[in-house]
């Protein structure tokens, strides 16, 4: 019974108003590969629930695959500094933006872990984050219940009876019904090794109902279980993997490749607009059949210089700044 | 030890803003820093006037020795030589805990409270310019024991009140109720310190923490009090000002442009 | 500024009264050498919070160090299915313990280590864990406030307004005045790298105030930095350094030796009685003027028999059972 | 397959528990197993009825292929061919998430609703014997989606009430109040399952769920309902005795005795 799926395969999966998270942070090994194909086979009404978000995220925005987004950041690091497609989207009116801080986002994922229905925290007292004015979910009458997956409250604000020390805040937990991750590593059986930062993808993959796992490699069991301490998740938390490498470009991957910052920079700059982004997802997402025709279209001498040295775990040759 | 001034046009503003917060540092102390100019000044710190202090960045590396600069708190390049690399639970946990002596943020907008604005321009639901959002800032800013803000300095940027308040600072919203109140009455037994210094391409504020208004403390070279003012939306206490802000020094440069960020990615 | 001290030097830091913590699981990696130096300087009153007891807690317990002992489990494995001093001193009622499930005592320190009061959790319902005709600290007078490492109630039974799941049970952080930890490696400056299992450890190191660490050797930062993934805790949390190889004897150490099962059972048969283990510490505690006599009177041949392989990374040599 | 069953004389009863506890496994479940029978019953079940199921050490190991058999949950042999060597939190965590199919546990003493004390025998502040304690019985027993107890079969360890209930059965406390309830009602939205199976060395004990009370399953060879009612101190339900529990097969014998405890350590 293996769990090896191709792309489209692994896409099919996910259903039109799915609660979604991801592996990475913010530019850094998103699932990129997957991505594309979301928006390829015209997902809608998703429900994004991210620690934080990146360009994978302002992607599928822009694409209109995107119902609710739930997070606490958005953009291109320095190679956009808005997600430029939830800026348009929100200012027209045609998405729900829910905002929460990056640790809430943490905690709310990590109580999705754990299987409570929240944890509390002393994070981003006294800030609007807080204002129950500015609950969005509420204002669209989704916290009635009546969707398993959204909680009634925004928060709450409950007092320390322990050592008396306040009051502190309670984010409610998040159960997505898909977390599709990329990573360098997965066995045969589903073992999942990641290199280097781990970020929120324990939190985030543990949380979910389903675990789409997106490898660089797919490696012998054997290989991963020398060394336990190493690996992330085990077998039977993975539904499914794929095998997909450079599947996270244009995002960087530890150990194996840089971001691709101008590829990042022309989509930020030209999918300011609707138009801009209908023209671009012509170039690099419909008028490209498949992830492998993505690649070879970008091309073997672009993704080479973008390869990690294997001793430092980046690329260090290619040119980063004016020196 | 004698200091080698530079004069001012042998060196950029960012070059002054970086050499200012790296002198926020004390040695020893655990510092969350974020992409661009905070990483020059933690990194120049380390290399001047706090050599034992500990870099954590937010997406889970700690005490890195970057022999590349990173371009993001994500990159592989915080990890190089780092004690550990983990996520952000680790992280953020030591955060909460209390561990984390400073922290370089950022903002669109500022309030004369220190209050900062990283979300929204305009009305929250009809936005009319919609920012990343509040990352860590609010966060670190409530959590650290010193916040040390790097902005620019535009009247519409330091504004009487935010449009939206993401990030907290000396006088804040109170929950459920939502008045205002000190810092010190809504952290309670859990306040730890807050924002200290707000560092611009102009002047160096800081904040009185009993009436929790931001006042001048030191002006850039080359600029007046005026200048400051002009650029300014509240009526900024100058009452206090020390006199200049202390120029880079000649190492410092060096250090910056050909040790820190020998790439030129955030010094061009 | 160095961290490094000697066992004496390091346990002549805890001070009588002082809430204390270990490294460790059962009869795993226990920091033996300043738990008998704990015992020799003659500490008093001690307050044990552990997320799991074993040999070492029953020991400092038989030598009349703790007065008060929280924790889900105390006994020597398959070498003593008892706390025999525990049971004791209990019975003559000379100590004081709080029941807590092993979960429950586990969030516990991750709250301490998380800097916040309390964590929810669904375990241990039903039970008489919860029973507060069993809050032993609440009736002896200790919930008062007086002291700021005890919480004002044992539990706190609470609804949850999410998901409207039912009630939960949130259990108070502890903040260990100390953590003892021994690790297999630590650097200069203080990383710590553990082998194999982490047990309890980052939750109770990070829920201290003070920490210990008592390592099997001292190694370069650089050489653990090649590695940090593989690292547990950075520099600035510990406070001081030990180097003490084979300071877990008799309990096992992942990767280094062996449990000294013969040593835990004449432990355990010897000190069911107070005569037995004052003989017994005089013996082994008192009898010796520090760990390397203990060491010394163990004799080499007896270590190197539990040495473990370094492929297995335990003994696979030494007879175990009856075949 | 035809079974090639020992007789009575040919096995011994710790043989006959760990295979009863073996075979209650199904294939591909994530298994929660304690020191000693446990270990046994779960390293049994994956070389005979349940080839996929999954074992997690409380320590934090998860699917060891230990090729030495374990003395512990704690011992470094857990971890050998682990997919993950972690800790406490996270195979905790997955156990609270609703991931445990399965655990074994013991207990010193079980009441007809299947609660288990393995705290103290005797008055709670004075007792006459302090056991280890919980450890982590009443968590898994409290979050898993069923359980199986291994114990010996005495008439004071069968009671019609423990004197601590340390792990939950079918009727509980319910807190802050303290009243008696069903499991379900306990336990709300939050249930699961509860105990399946009472393994002895006398029989095979089950529960009803409705009722929430233990009820003779099958009889072991050897011995009859009658010695099981002699050896149970509360009115014990035979009503649907099924039976005799099927014997060890010769293969199982093997794979206990030459396999999983070659060395002879919890089966000498």
């Amino acid at each position: 019974m293996s769990k090896r799926m191709s792309i489209p395969e692994a896409a099919s999966l996910i259903n039109d108003g799915d609660m979604i998270t991801f592996s990475g942070f913010t530019i850094w090994r998103r699932p990129m590969a997957l991505v594309y194909e979301l928006i390829r086979q015209r997902k809608q009404n998703l429900h994004l629930v991210e620690v934080n978000s990146g360009t994978h995220g302002d992607m599928l925005i822009g694409a209109g695959c995107v119902k609710v987004w739930e997070s606490c950041w958005i953009g291109q690091e320095l190679f956009g500094k808005l997600g430029g497609n939830l800026d348009r989207k929100l200012r027209e009116g045609s998405i729900l933006v829910e905002d929460y801080s990056h640790y809430q986002m943490l905690l709310r994922m990590m109580a999705g872990a754990q299987g409570v229905p929240y944890l509390p925290t002393w994070a981003s007292r006294g800030t609007d984050i807080l204002n129950p004015d500015y609950d969005m979910l509420a204002k669209a009458g989704l916290r009635d219940g009546s969707n398993p997956k959204i909680p009634r409250h925004k928060f709450a604000i409950v007092e320390d009876q322990f050592y008396e020390e306040g009051t502190l805040i309670h984010v409610p937990a998040v159960r997505p019904n898909v977390c599709i991750a990329h990573v360098q590593q997965v066995g045969e059986d589903g073992t999942v090794r990641v290199w280097g930062q781990k970020f929120a993808d324990e939190e985030a993959i543990k949380a979910a109902d389903k675990v789409i796992v997106i490898a660089e490699e797919v490696v012998p069991e054997e290989y991963l279980r020398r060394e336990p301490e190493r690996n992330l998740i085990p077998p039977y938390l993975v539904d499914v993997i794929v095998e997909q490498p450079w599947g996270a470009h244009p995002t960087g991957n530890f150990g194996c490749h840089e971001v691709d910052g101008p590829f990042m920079r022309d989509f930020y700059n030209k999918t300011r607009t609707q138009e801009g982004f209908d023209a671009w997802a012509d170039e690099w997402v419909f008028g490209v059949p498949d992830y492998e025709a993505y690649l070879e279209k970008l091309g073997f001498n672009r993704l080479q210089k973008l390869r990690a040295n294997s001793a430092y775990k980046y690329n260090d040759s290619a040119k980063r700044g004016t020196r | 030890m004698d200091k080698n001034y530079a004069k001012p046009g042998e060196y950029k503003v960012n070059d002054l803003l970086a050499v200012a917060a790296a002198r926020e540092v004390r040695d020893g102390e655990v510092v969350f820093a974020g992409t661009g100019l905070p990483m020059l000044a933690i990194l120049l710190a380390q290399k001047t006037c706090a050599p034992h202090a500990y870099c954590v960045y937010e997406a889970g590396t700690i005490d890195g020795r970057s022999v590349h600069l990173p371009a993001s708190v994500g990159d592989a390049r915080c990890a190089y030589q780092a004690a550990v690399a983990s996520g952000l639970f680790d992280v953020f946990g030591q955060l909460q805990r209390g561990k984390v002596d400073l922290a370089y943020l950022g903002g669109a907008e500022i309030d004369k409270y220190g209050n900062v604005n990283t979300t929204v321009i305009g009305d929250y639901a009809h936005p009319q310019v919609r920012f990343p959002g509040s990352g860590g800032n609010p966060d670190i800013n409530s959590m650290a024991r010193r916040t040390v803000f790097m902005m620019v300095q535009e009247k519409r940027r330091f504004r009487e009140q935010v449009d939206y308040l993401t990030s907290p600072g000396w006088r804040v919203k109170k929950w459920p109720g939502g008045e205002w109140v000190s810092r010190q009455e809504a952290f309670g037994k859990m306040f730890r310190g807050g924002p200290s210094a707000v560092i611009t391409n102009m002047a160096v504020f800081r904040f009185d923490e009993s009436t929790g208004l931001m006042y001048l403390d030191t002006v850039h070279p080359g600029h007046t009090v005026e200048d400051v003012r002009n650029n300014v939306s509240f009526d900024l206490d100058v009452s206090r000002v020390k006199g200049e802000t202390e120029p880079p020094t000649h190492e410092e440069l060096h250090l910056l442009y050909h040790v820190v960020d020998a790439e030129g990615i955030f010094l061009p």
